[in-house]
């Protein structure tokens, strides 16, 4: 593309909407068709061009934060899976490891590869919605069941690691609930062997297609300054092309010892940092999180998965700040104990749906409205994330 | 990411160069596994500034902020004042690592300065504290409340609330309570 | 008098049929995104599901006919039928065999043209009458799009027009033949060209996707038809579906040689008795072949791609397709001028043009299924655990 | 049955266009006047002319009367725009209904047009060649005029952008 003509594109349209100088004022949401559970967005638009937009959460405020603080810190497990229900192991670990960082609990090896194998699965379920609902709210709705059947398989899978399918609850302080067979590793490498076909078969299905691409390039560009800006995190912040993955950077479990790439924002179709951008970022971890599951797969040993851990967990006093990858991004639980009860005083849960949904007043502004949507989708937001 | 020593030691020197002691500064190595940075709540705009535009720290990115509602003396000695406690966790965005500073607020009229001028993200931060704690943030751009109705009364993680028995109407207790479940 | 009863009779008949047609077309269209999606589709009502429509249209009908408050009520009610009428009144002069079509307008083609602007009327008095403004940005975006889309509509139904010399549909059939080397499509490339932008103008002014961004479910809730329940939404489901057997029609009228099958015609083709019946209901079924073809087309885009955005869809239109358009129009009139028909070109052309679209579909096909070979997905309950 | 089918169409011309000048409701009138210029097309088709019935809804209904429509539904709230005062109207409706009747009366008795009275007859290939071959010169005349008038509507449109453009943006409407 020549420099003239991407200034072209690049130029906001906001210029435009000087014409007529009316606006009307559109309810997008709570119940609306894209916002992917209840968000709503107050539009004021201009013909089909939006003059501001005012983002508005809450609908699925369960203050999950306040009813930690009423129950012993195990009880609270169970509502982890629910601040991130498409990703709930991942929820759940970051949980696990804050409470075992605190009270200096021991994790038994195996647990944690078992882990691994629920959050990096989970991680590929929830990329695997992500793309899916992507195309879905571009007008195209096979992929999302394409993706969704993949999903399923996947969730089968989860059902024999974990016995449940959504809202899995696996994980325990210092293990996980149950041990698996040598049957289920077998199924899953024969699984990832059907996944890599499957994932190069959707992108070549999606990412070629021209439709696809001209909804997707050069909207809602957020650059890399921008997205650390908005507290970006996880894929949305790496396809601004800032390649940072808290496996990597901060790492936990035993993602040191894991040899993989992070996918970063290149811009291939178009400016870095695009929806289009943050459709193939998704892609490629897909990939990579295959290639880190097959590394578990070979180095994962029998061994207990469970070490002792009192029945009623009493932490001393004291904070923790910890942070893991979830799929939506930095997942973070600040906790604070006062040492005495058994609850915890204090949990905070930093999540990356909220972060991004930080974006959206800035960036909607001067977006047509179906651009409004597609970049919405591109974030993959979850609403009881960004709620609790 | 655990801080570096050597970091750690830079920082608290610039600190001290920086406001050559007028800010009651220490650095805490606490179990946090980031250091803390505690400070005294009037220079947060001053202290925020130093971690985000000096040129060898550059905590551009703002992890969360977070807020405690600390309503009894408590047996750690460092968490021992009645009052609320902000907590914002900032990120080196070259190798991630993390700071946190720390600093408390009175009981009556939690007040602090916005820090919303520095990052993009934390005006959401902030109304999500002032929704649920009520700290008042000063010179914010726009502060409302952002996870309850407007019309909402009260601030829920206070340790102090208690939740009305209607809301517009609608009952917010169920008629045949549930037993609390607690294990003794 | 008689004469008047029997036409009513004819007209009922027609439309009955026409909108059982469009009633079973949405049990195909659903098992065919079934299959597309790798799933079942409706199999419950009859065997396969054919008669799911007939659950769905009674479900309909007992529906609260709801009409929002503060909706202006006449345009409300009237807006479904304006848009059912649009659709329903351009089957008229469509022939789907030499005797099977309601009245040989000799006005044809132009005549479709022309009643598919209460389409346009009917979407958008029913997108503001709802007093709702995602159906007003529905309704506004629907007659943008259907006013522009018109143009090289028109351009396209011009080159046949020039090639046929008439607009009358009987008489645009019968200069085309059987064989596809007779077809206008295959002709030479100018026709080609009309027929694609027929086809894609065609896709836009029957709101289908990759253009149904009037009723783009994920941004504008439906569209136009936000608040409409019950029967008066069934009205615009029936002007939907009643629309692709619409433009599968006139495609394979204009371009493929409709009901032409390999008979001899007399020249009196249309005076009744002069033709056999087995003649008729050979050129029925061939014609209803070829729409089927193109119907299946077009639900095969709609469960393939993701649809444009309002200002990609005019730049289509005007940057794009009208120039196309132009172009095909004068090319056909210098082709036509230049190259006399049987003669040596003109044969030669033909032929090449239909053997070069017949390898691009057998290459079509070939790719398809070289593709299917490597990533087919094992359809079985299951398959890893 | 012919004549009662034409005093049918006949009526709701008449209705129509009574309605669109006598409705203080601006989408009423304009419903009117659809009603009156799809019943004209109706009257054309009893004076055998199809080509120019087709033409009257297609210019009419597809094209006039939906940028009309668009107008109206695109200012704020159509449906609420009355006219005030239905009297002032009155007094330039009566002068050119008189003026137009007249001129019609005058035109039918002295140009000796009759009405067609026989069986319908197609008439789009005698259009065609009038139009190509006798009246080839008006007809491409009245094509560049209507180019003149696309090229002057462009133009105009231009001016406008620009003018706006520096004006200060006004505030928010009435919703």
């Amino acid at each position: 593309m020549t420099s003239a003509t991407r200034e072209k594109e690049l130029k906001p349209r906001v210029e435009i909407t000087q014409i007529s100088g009316t606006e009307i004022e559109v309810n997008m949401g709570p119940h609306h068709p894209s916002t992917h559970g209840v968000i709503r967005f107050i539009l004021f638009i201009d013909g089909e061009i939006v003059v501001r937009a005012v983002p508005d959460v809450g609908y699925l405020h369960r203050s999950i934060e306040k009813i930690a603080e009423s129950m012993p810190y195990s009880f609270f497990m169970p509502y982890t899976d629910r601040v991130d229900y498409v990703a709930a192991i991942n929820c759940n670990l970051g949980y696990a490891l804050a409470i075992e960082a605190m009270g200096g609990l021991e994790v038994p090896e195996r647990a944690t590869w078992l882990r691994m194998i629920g959050v990096e699965l989970n991680r590929i379920m929830s990329h695997l919605v992500g793309v899916g609902a992507l195309p879905l709210d571009l007008g195209a709705f096979t992929p999302f069941v394409h993706a969704l059947r993949e999903r399923e398989h996947m969730m089968d899978l989860l059902e024999i690691l974990t016995g449940t399918r959504m809202n899995n609850n696996y994980i325990r302080f210092g293990g996980v609930c149950q041990d698996v067979d040598d049957e289920f590793l077998k199924k899953l490498e024969k699984y990832l062997d059907h996944f890599v076909l499957f994932l190069e078969e959707y992108d070549r299905l999606i990412g070629t297609n021209k439709i696809f691409i001209e909804r997707l390039k050069n909207v809602g560009i957020v650059s890399g300054e921008k997205a650390l800006s908005y507290s970006f995190s996880g894929p949305n912040l790496r396809a601004s092309g800032i390649g940072l993955d808290l496996r990597k950077v901060d790492p936990y479990c035993f993602y040191n010892d894991m040899k993989f790439d992070v996918p970063v924002g290149k811009g291939i179709k178009g400016t870095v940092g695009d929806s289009f951008d943050r459709y193939i970022v998704r892609i490629e971890e897909m990939a990579e999180c295959e290639k880190i599951l097959r590394q578990i797969l070979s180095k994962i040993k029998e061994g207990p998965i469970q070490s002792k851990v009192p029945k009623k967990l009493v932490l001393p006093a004291g904070e923790a700040y910890h942070h893991t990858e979830s799929a939506r991004g930095e997942l973070g639980y600040h906790i604070i104990s006062d040492g005495k009860s058994a609850s915890p005083y204090r949990i905070k849960i930093r999540t990356g749906s909220f972060a991004s949904m930080t974006s959206l007043a800035e960036i909607f502004k001067g977006m047509m409205v179906a651009d409004v949507i597609a970049y919405f989708a591109s974030l993959d937001i979850v609403a009881p994330e960004v709620d609790r | 990411m655990n801080f570096p020593a050597a970091h750690l030691e830079k920082l608290a020197k610039l600190v001290d160069s920086v406001y050559n002691g007028a800010v009651s500064s220490e650095i805490v190595q606490a179990d946090t596994k980031i250091p803390v940075l505690k400070i005294n709540s009037r220079d947060i705009r001053k202290v925020v500034e130093l971690v985000v535009h000096h040129k060898d720290l550059g905590f551009t990115y703002l992890n969360t902020i977070s807020g405690t509602h600390l309503a009894e003396t408590r047996e750690d000695e460092s968490l021992d004042l009645k009052g609320f406690e902000m907590f914002y966790v900032f990120s080196n965005s070259q190798d991630f690592s993390s700071l946190a500073i720390k600093t408390t607020l009175p009981e009556n009229n939690p007040e602090i300065d916005t820090i919303d001028d520095f990052s993009g993200s934390a005006n959401w931060f902030e109304r999500e504290i002032f929704d649920l704690l009520g700290v008042n943030f000063k010179n914010s751009q726009d502060l409302r409340r952002i996870m309850l109705p407007p019309d909402w009364e009260g601030h829920p993680l206070r340790k102090d609330f208690k939740e009305g028995s209607h809301y517009n109407g609608i009952p917010t207790t169920r008629s045949s309570e549930l037993e609390a479940i607690r294990i003794e | 008098m008689t004469q008047f009863i029997y036409m009513f009779i004819f007209a009922v008949i027609y439309l009955l049929s026409i909108a059982v047609a469009a009633g079973f077309l949405t049990v195909v269209e659903r098992r065919i995104a079934g299959r597309m999606q790798s799933r079942i589709g409706p199999n419950r009502v009859g065997p396969q599901g054919i008669v799911q429509w007939i659950a769905d249209a009674v479900k309909a009908l007992q529906k609260e006919d709801i009409i929002p408050t503060d909706a202006h009520s006449f345009l409300f009610k009237i807006a479904p039928y304006l848009v059912f009428m649009g659709v329903f009144l351009t089957l008229v002069p469509i022939p789907f065999g030499a005797y099977t079509l309601m009245e040989n307008l000799d006005t044809g083609i132009f005549y479709v043209l022309a009643m598919a602007s209460f389409v346009v009327i009917g979407v958008m008095m029913g997108g503001w009458a709802s007093n709702n403004k995602w159906s007003l940005l529905g309704g506004m975006r629907s007659a943008a799009q259907m006013i522009s889309y018109e143009v090289p509509a028109a351009l396209a139904v011009f080159v046949v027009v020039v090639m046929a010399g008439t607009l009358n549909f009987q008489k645009i059939v019968f200069s085309q033949g059987a064989s596809p080397v007779d077809w206008y499509v295959f002709r030479n490339p100018f026709a080609f060209i009309a027929f694609n932008i027929f086809f894609i103008a065609a896709l836009a002014e029957g709101n289908r996707v990759p253009f149904d961004i009037p009723e783009a479910e994920s941004e504008l809730v439906s569209g136009y038809n936000t608040e409409y329940s019950g029967m008066r939404f069934l009205f615009f489901f029936l002007a939907e579906w009643g629309n692709l057997v619409v433009i599968g029609a006139l495609v394979s009228t204009l371009f493929f040689g409709g009901w032409n099958f390999w008979f001899e015609y007399t020249l009196e083709f249309s005076v009744p008795g002069r033709y056999p019946i087995r003649f008729e209901v050979l050129g029925f079924l061939w014609f209803l072949f070829k729409v089927s073809i193109f119907v299946f087309i077009i639900i095969w885009i709609r469960w393939t791609l993701p649809r444009l955005r309002i200002d990609q869809l005019m730049d289509i239109c005007w940057k794009y397709m009208v120039p196309i358009g132009l172009f095909a129009s004068i090319g056909i009139l210098l082709w036509m001028y230049f190259v006399p028909e049987k003669s040596l070109a003109d044969t030669i052309m033909r032929y090449s043009m239909t053997s070069f679209g017949g390898l691009t579909i057998l290459y079509f096909f070939y790719r398809v299924f070289q593709n299917l070979r490597v990533t087919k997905a094992k359809i079985y309950a299951n398959p890893f655990v | 049955m012919k004549d009662g089918i034409f005093l049918c169409i006949a009526a709701v011309t008449v209705f129509g266009a009574l309605v669109t000048a006598f409705s203080r409701s601006i989408i009423n009138a304009a419903l009117g006047l659809l009603l009156a210029l799809v019943a004209i097309a109706g009257l054309y088709i009893f004076l055998s002319a199809d080509f120019v019935a087709v033409s009257q809804i297609l210019i009419y209904v597809g094209g006039v009367m939906v940028l009309l429509l668009f107008g109206i539904m695109l200012t704020s709230g159509g449906d609420n725009i009355f006219s005030n005062n239905p009297i002032m109207g009155a007094v330039p409706a009566t002068l050119i209904t008189t003026i137009f009747g007249l001129l019609g009366i005058y035109v039918v008795n002295t140009s000796g047009l009759t009405f067609y009275q026989g069986a319908y007859r197609a008439t789009t290939r005698d259009i065609g060649h009038f139009l190509l071959r006798e009246y080839i010169l008006p007809f491409e005349l009245v094509s560049v005029l209507i180019v003149v008038l696309i090229v002057g509507a462009g133009v105009m449109l231009r001016k406008e952008l620009v003018i706006v453009r520096q004006a200060p943006q006004k505030k928010e409407g009435k919703k």
